[in-house]
């Protein structure tokens, strides 16, 4: 266990330096990107141009006003694909409960679904600042936006599901089945942006620069590491409870 | 390789407006990653010393 | 075709570190009337639940009833099987007749109006047939729960604690109902009633945090001797 | 290695007639009580009555078709949820569900019994409902002319309670075990559905308001509608026998 305390901590500090090059990289040696352009064609572009109103001219060359708000690119999509990824973990260990239906996968299902609410909540801190700075607003209900709370809803249900029944291997059971359920948004909210107009921007897509591909893969494992830590420390202490009902038991018998 | 790309700098003249926006969101997120990790150690260790207590007590009894 | 209606072997069900059984083993004849005893969360709800193919036991548990294996054969297994608890488990707002016919349906009997005439008069309630269940009394509950059980003939019926919330008269009919289908079935009964249950049965078993404390036929049970046992088992149950 | 036996009472198992049995009881009891029909419609008044009080002060300018559609889906969402409590609760009521689950009868079956039985008590709140919200809030002067055919919005609302009684089937059910029975049926129901919820009311809208682009509209969000349906319905039914088994 203490092993595992350690290897948490170590994990946090290495994704926290990770991402804090990432997000310096994304300053100093990161290309602007050109999603869409930014000439003086007045060609709209689908990442930026959302206020046209204070687009700024600069050496003859219109540009979009949130340059700086993109650099958000490199931590916000890396916490929100977390999220997803550690979601679709939960679903998989739900999966495998039912099957087994040994406690175990339960519990790792459990801790999943609560590493990926707090990843939930970054992203949405994170993005609530973002549509600040890029669309002057700090909420707009847009496809990604929408499926994305509701996401944050449906894990909320899952631990209100889980607290309102009281026996054990019941709870695990339907826990399991709605997180299944609730799984079902993760491919919707990722794949929505790319179906149908949205204001919220597809920035990864093929013919990403390599200057901006390096600081979001190291972000994006950086995240990760963190992601696994906080789910690491959460099965220390699981693990630590356990024991305590056991040596309880003990003292009972 | 010059440190800082000449479009960037051009750029970043112009837009310091969102500055605020973007480093408070790297900076909440982080205050948050390292919130939820001190309350997951102060927990452990606040567990750690029931389990010290409570084995006192078996190896008593035992 | 075994003589057994119930081979258990090493029932075990666990979830995490609690065990509801832990390596329960008997086995039981046809024909026996088995009582189960034991406090609260010794497992006893849960060993009928398994047997009633609702629970299913951990993976090297080898349990048939009837010859049928609870967790590969369950869908035949509960052709044969019925159980009477302290829940009727009849829908109040259909009427006697209704609530059979559903049943019937569900067990897909054949000839179900002959079957149901035939059970209703068996339990008195031809003059009620008509009548909402939720009219009834609570002896009437449970007679009409009794022919639902009888419909599809089981040979063996699970009790789950059919006494408790019964008054002493509803209680006796539901003795003497039990005494009139005594012969022809196999029956298991969990019951926090020691005397009633030692008085019905042909053997007895006593379960404490999930383990077989004590497994005889009525007739080497000491009353005294067993008394003391089961008080053990209580206190040591009580978790 | 079976032997068969003969049993003292002949039988073959038929899923069809189980079917059957399930859906005929869950008729027949609410024909006798009608507490679903008349509870879930004197709601859906009642929530068509607060819609009023909204809109009370919106003005003559104020154009309701625009958003007729999502009141509509609104007043039946709360409604239903009603109705899907009531018609698990009866089962849980005496362990009835149990009887049924000691039955040899296949788990999916009960699924199909009680979501199909739900959908026709859905269906039939809205045969009252939907005339009802015509004549409230549609017919007067705030309607437009070129409102699409009605029965496009009846099959939109076909579309929608198919939905809304496969995988509020499956989350009753659970939601019956639980303490704070309706409330957690709510916060479950609510969020898996909204997706189809937001199709819905795109669907309905469209034709309400008689958009220009109101066909292609429909089509496309019907179809979404649809997609949704069938993806929620298989995984209900797929997991609606382990819910049953805890």
């Amino acid at each position: 266990m203490k092993r595992q305390i350690q290897v948490a901590v170590v994990l946090i500090v290495l994704g926290g330096l990770l991402t804090t090059a990432a997000f310096f990289m994304s300053f100093y040696t990161a290309s602007v990107q050109r999603f869409g352009t930014y000439t003086a064609e007045g060609h709209v572009d689908t990442v930026f141009d959302i206020a046209p109103s204070s687009e700024q001219v600069a050496g003859g060359v219109t540009y979009g006003r949130p340059w700086l708000a993109q650099k958000i690119f490199y931590f916000h999509v890396p916490v929100a694909l977390a999220s997803f990824l550690v979601f679709t973990i939960a679903a998989i260990f739900a999966v495998m409960f039912l099957i087994k239906k040994k406690k175990s996968y339960d519990t790792r299902s459990r801790l999943a679904v609560e590493t990926s609410l707090i990843f939930t909540l970054a992203t949405m801190i994170t993005g609530i600042l973002w549509t600040r700075a890029s669309w002057g607003v700090w909420w707009e209900w847009e496809p990604r936006l929408t499926t994305y709370f509701i996401l944050m809803i449906l894990m909320v249900a899952y631990f209100v599901l889980r607290n309102s029944v009281s026996d054990e291997e019941r709870r695990a059971t339907y826990a399991a089945v709605f997180c299944i359920i609730a799984w079902i948004d993760v491919p919707i909210s990722f794949m929505i942006t790319r179906l149908i107009p949205s204001s919220h921007p597809v920035v990864f897509q093929p013919g990403m620069d390599v200057t901006n591909l390096v600081p979001f893969i190291a972000a994006m494992i950086g995240m990760l590491g963190v992601g696994y830590a906080v789910y690491m420390l959460r099965a220390a202490e699981e693990n630590a409870e356990e024991r305590l009902d056991m040596i309880r038991e003990k003292l009972e018998a | 390789m010059e440190l800082i790309h000449p479009t960037n700098t051009e750029l970043y003249a112009l837009v310091l407006h969102d500055a605020p926006f973007v480093i408070a969101a790297y900076g909440l997120l982080w205050l948050m990653f390292c919130g939820y990790v001190t309350f997951i150690l102060v927990r452990l260790v606040k567990t750690d010393k029931q389990i010290a207590l409570l084995e006192d007590a078996v190896a008593k009894k035992g | 075709m075994s003589d057994f209606a119930l081979e258990i072997e090493n029932l075990t069900r666990t979830f995490g570190v609690r065990k509801a059984l832990d390596g329960v083993s008997f086995n039981l004849k046809r024909g026996a009337f088995l009582s189960v005893f034991g406090p609260n969360g010794a497992g006893k709800t849960t060993l009928l639940r398994v047997l009633s193919t609702l629970a299913a036991p951990s993976r090297d548990s080898s349990v048939k009833v009837l010859g049928y294996d609870v967790v590969e054969d369950a869908v035949e297994l509960r052709e044969h099987i019925g159980v009477i608890s302290h829940n009727p488990l009849l829908y109040p707002d259909l009427t006697a007749d209704e609530n059979l016919q559903f049943f019937a349906d569900l067990y897909c009997l054949e000839n179900p109006k002959e079957r149901i005439d035939e059970l209703l008069e068996a339990v008195e309630l031809t003059h009620r047939r008509l009548d909402v269940v939720r009219g009834f009394s609570r002896g009437m509950v449970q007679r009409l729960a009794l022919a639902r059980t009888l419909l599809p003939s089981p040979e063996l019926i699970f009790l789950d604690e059919p006494y408790s919330g019964l008054d002493p008269h509803a209680s006796d009919i539901l003795d003497s109902l039990i005494a009139g289908i005594r012969e022809e079935h196999t029956f298991v009964m969990v019951s926090h009633d020691l005397e009633k249950g030692l008085s019905l049965c042909s053997d007895a078993l006593i379960l404490a945090r999930g383990k077989v404390v004590l497994f005889e036929a009525a007739e080497n049970i000491e009353r005294d001797e067993f008394s003391r046992i089961f008080r053990e088992a209580v206190g040591r149950g009580v978790s | 290695m079976q032997d068969e036996r003969a049993l003292p009472v002949s039988r073959k198992i038929s899923s069809w007639r189980q079917f059957k049995a399930i859906l005929r009881k869950d008729i027949v009891m609410e024909l006798r009580t009608k507490e679903m029909l008349t509870s879930m419609g004197l709601y859906a008044i009642l929530v068509l009555l607060i819609y009023y009080v909204a809109l009370s002060q919106a003005g003559q300018g104020f154009d309701v078709t625009r958003i007729a559609g999502g009141l509509l889906l609104l007043a039946i969402v709360f409604t239903s949820m009603l109705g899907l409590n009531r018609s698990l609760v009866h089962e849980q009521d005496q362990g009835c569900l149990e009887a049924l689950l000691l039955s040899p009868i296949d788990r999916p079956i009960i699924f199909f019994g009680k979501a199909v039985g739900n959908l026709i008590f859905l269906l039939l709140v809205q045969v009252f409902v939907v005339p009802l919200f015509y004549f409230i809030f549609l017919s007067g002067g705030m309607a437009t002319e070129h409102t699409g055919p009605w029965w496009m919005v009846a099959l939109a609302l076909i579309v929608t309670s198919i939905g809304i009684a496969g995988v509020g089937t499956l989350l009753a059910t659970m939601s019956v075990n639980t303490k704070g029975k309706d409330f957690i049926l709510a916060v479950l129901f609510i969020p898996i559905m909204f997706p189809l919820l937001l199709v819905a009311v795109a669907a309905l809208s469209a034709v309400i308001t008689g958009d220009p682009e109101y066909v292609r509209i429909f089509w496309t969000m019907l179809g979404a509608a649809a997609v949704y349906d069938v993806i929620m319905i298989s995984a209900a039914f797929a997991l609606y026998e382990f819910i049953l088994g805890a």
